[in-house]
């Protein structure tokens, strides 16, 4: 579903972006409690009034903030997350039946996003034996350990945040931001990438660039972080 | 056994000193160099109270490795923490994905992992997610580290308003089984070992059976009990 | 079909037109932004082929994400090929490690793999990596290529010294299973369909019967074979 | 058996890194037919004159250069990689009963060797079915596809290159030389790192860290390569 050319431009407006994303598709979005987040995306992606939409994210942010106002405005169907407590209506939406969560191990998430990107059949890991996280799953036996084997996740859309961008969609993150966002960019039909900053192709040095540009579909420019 | 340097009773410890005692102990655990998560709340107070010459690397596990706290002059929207709080990297140290960073943690590579509980058992079972009904947090990165953290320290409080938090048999949904190493509570240090819980040090505050009456569990008692202060 | 252009016989093509034809027919496969895999030898050359207008991204799997030529000024000890050979990175691309580069070769990201073969068959089965006894090169990176990419083109020479490569079955062991989509030699451009090869385009030089003649499989012959060159 | 303290220093001697090695050893070597091995370890290894190691690498090098002498040496009892067609010698003591060999798909073994370094059960792969590479493997079946079940792989020792490295064992890697190093760094007991460019603590960004120096045990001092 890639649109990109290497001659075209990738970068497009953020209703355009948005546009690309239809209810009832599953959204990966990257960040970590605020922390690169998409903000600009996620924002026009609340504007949008989508339903029915299946999210996964590692949290759900606090109340009222980002991802958070998906919830609150009963965008979803389904929510894949490892964390979801400073968002209280995720769990008053799931006793009362509207919302269906699959609370997903932090580290176990990561993997499954990265094997739906990089064609593996599944994730073979000891987290989650002999807990709730394990029901209905099946167990593998390899040289006499145990280990789950969880699924592959992939997305209709990703929406990511990179800290500098180049319009052939290169990225590169500061701080703590890039956390699922390297994964993410892999797994999903189509990946549209928030810039901080937009640069020109040959800013960031070949050996610096952590998401490379052939996985990003669509650049959006957001606003500076500080 | 040495003396009681100080005679508290359970009831004159204030919450500041039952996190100073517990914090202060759990330090004397860590060795330099160790690679160490700890985890959120009473966990994060461990390195003020690094012995002299001790100096571990702390990770985060949102992408930080060598994590340093953050004063106010230094707040950035690009660092955060494992709680999402203000956190700063320290100068040798890196950023790294979700996936790198669960990679160092399920891979082995972490020496020890440093977290609260809301149960652990004779097996070493631990509970720490989830209260059905009540509370759904999530797991967070917890039943990652405790699986594959070379050594698994609970550093919580003895007992939830005078009722016993390890117990013969975790009640509540598991985090891991049979993963904890060391409980470190402000009443004792107890090891968690093939044959049962073993009580090794005790504030000299309590008694033996003090701490066994606030233990839901049997309690094997060492040869030599040690003050954990 | 339009009538042949030229003449030529198969036997007065030399080695350098068989590969200018193979290459430039290959080249038309490949769209504007396609991040494409090219193996070692003739594949290499098809990228000079490109139709105006046309720019794909090239990878090279040892961890080159637009992956350039190498001019004897720009030596590097730093950037090699998959071939061990003296490469370059374009302006916008980027290096990648091993496990980076496998997932997205893996992970269906590649829109086409061009490849040369020792053998394909009627199901698109595929060997191109070892003559047991004889030839032990290793599979490298092509069985991961070939079943991660969206499209497998091979291109090589029709026949090995008058044998033909394109079989009903092959003989040896297999790089993967059911995994090419189309082939591409001198004489003919020919697609692996459900129920079996079809010859699709013909080199003018040739008619169908010689392509059959040198074709170790049933060849069916599409309603319209049009000039490949 | 990490030995590395924050306080204490991690850089020792080439004969000092080397002595780790020990005969019947597992060891991994990083680079790719010669870009980012690391020469100056893979010498002082031909020299320490070792026998009857399991060497693993996703190649064997040309006849004569580098990890080829330890070949043609014949210091290796079993050898995993993805590439040998240009070092004889594999062929010929693997024709004569001299050399055990596993040659393993370039993705499958840098995913193998990160699962055994991520403490993952295994890889769940589609490549290799209906192959040589299948044979005695089990199949495991996910959501109707096919996947190969390949194991971990892990070594004693792991020799790796690094552009520039710091004091406290961070790897930045130029052009190519980073493919199998960076895995190899999280799947050994003891990961010994040959800069070619030996920095003080601070000089790499944390962003451009590629390799964590928490992964790496001992790091020796090579020579420039241009």
């Amino acid at each position: 579903m890639s649109t990109a050319t290497v001659t075209g431009s990738k970068v497009v407006s953020m209703a355009e972006a948005v546009s690309r994303v239809q209810p009832g598709m599953t959204v990966m979005i990257g960040g970590f409690m605020g922390c690169g987040n998409p903000h600009g995306l996620v924002e026009a992606l609340c504007v949008a009034g989508l339903t029915d939409l299946t999210l996964i994210a590692t949290d759900t942010s606090r109340a009222g903030f980002g991802i958070a106002k998906l919830v609150e405005q009963r965008r979803l169907r389904k929510l894949y997350a490892s964390h979801v407590g400073l968002n209280p209506a995720v769990a008053a939406q799931l006793n009362a039946g509207e919302l269906e969560v699959e609370l997903v191990p932090q580290g176990t998430l990561a993997e499954r996003i990265r094997a739906g990107g990089a064609g593996l059949g599944g994730v073979l890991t000891p987290t989650g034996l002999g807990t709730p996280v394990a029901d209905g799953k099946p167990v593998i036996e390899v040289d006499g350990r145990r280990f789950l084997l969880e699924k592959p996740l992939r997305a209709d859309v990703a929406l990511i945040a990179g800290s500098t961008i180049d319009r052939l969609g290169n990225v590169w993150y500061r701080g703590t931001t890039r956390n699922f966002n390297t994964v993410m960019a892999t797994a999903a039909d189509l990946v549209i990438a928030e810039a901080e900053h937009l640069v020109e192709v040959g800013a960031i040095a070949p050996e610096n660039v952590v998401t490379p540009g052939v996985l990003v579909d669509l650049i959006v420019e957001g606003d500076e972080l500080a | 056994m040495t003396a009681p340097t100080s005679a508290v009773s359970h009831a004159s410890l204030d919450r500041a000193q039952v996190r100073e005692i517990i914090a202060r102990r759990v330090a004397r655990e860590l060795k330099d160099g160790d690679f160490v998560n700890l985890g959120i709340g009473l966990p994060t107070e461990v390195p003020q109270y690094l012995p002299d010459g001790v100096q571990v690397v702390l990770e985060s596990e949102n992408g930080i490795v060598y994590a340093g706290s953050c004063t106010t002059e230094h707040i950035s929207p690009y660092v955060v923490d494992a709680g999402g709080q203000p956190a700063s990297c320290l100068v040798g140290g890196a950023f790294i994905d979700s996936a790198t960073s669960f990679g160092l943690i399920r891979g082995g590579h972490m020496d020890a992992t440093v977290l609260g509980a809301l149960q652990v058992d004779a097996a070493g079972n631990l509970a720490s997610w989830i209260i059905p009904g009540k509370l759904m947090p999530g797991m967070g990165g917890a039943m990652d580290l405790v699986v594959g953290a070379k050594r698994v320290v609970v550093a919580m409080e003895h007992t939830q308003k005078g009722s016993p938090k390890i117990l013969a048999a975790c009640t509540l949904p598991l985090t891991a089984v049979a993963c904890v190493d060391l409980i470190v509570t402000e009443m004792a240090v107890i090891r968690v070992t093939p044959s049962g819980l073993l009580l090794t040090e005790i504030n000299p505050a309590f008694t033996v059976d003090e701490v066994r009456s606030a233990t839901g569990a049997e309690l094997a008692v060492a040869e030599l009990v040690v003050p954990m202060l």
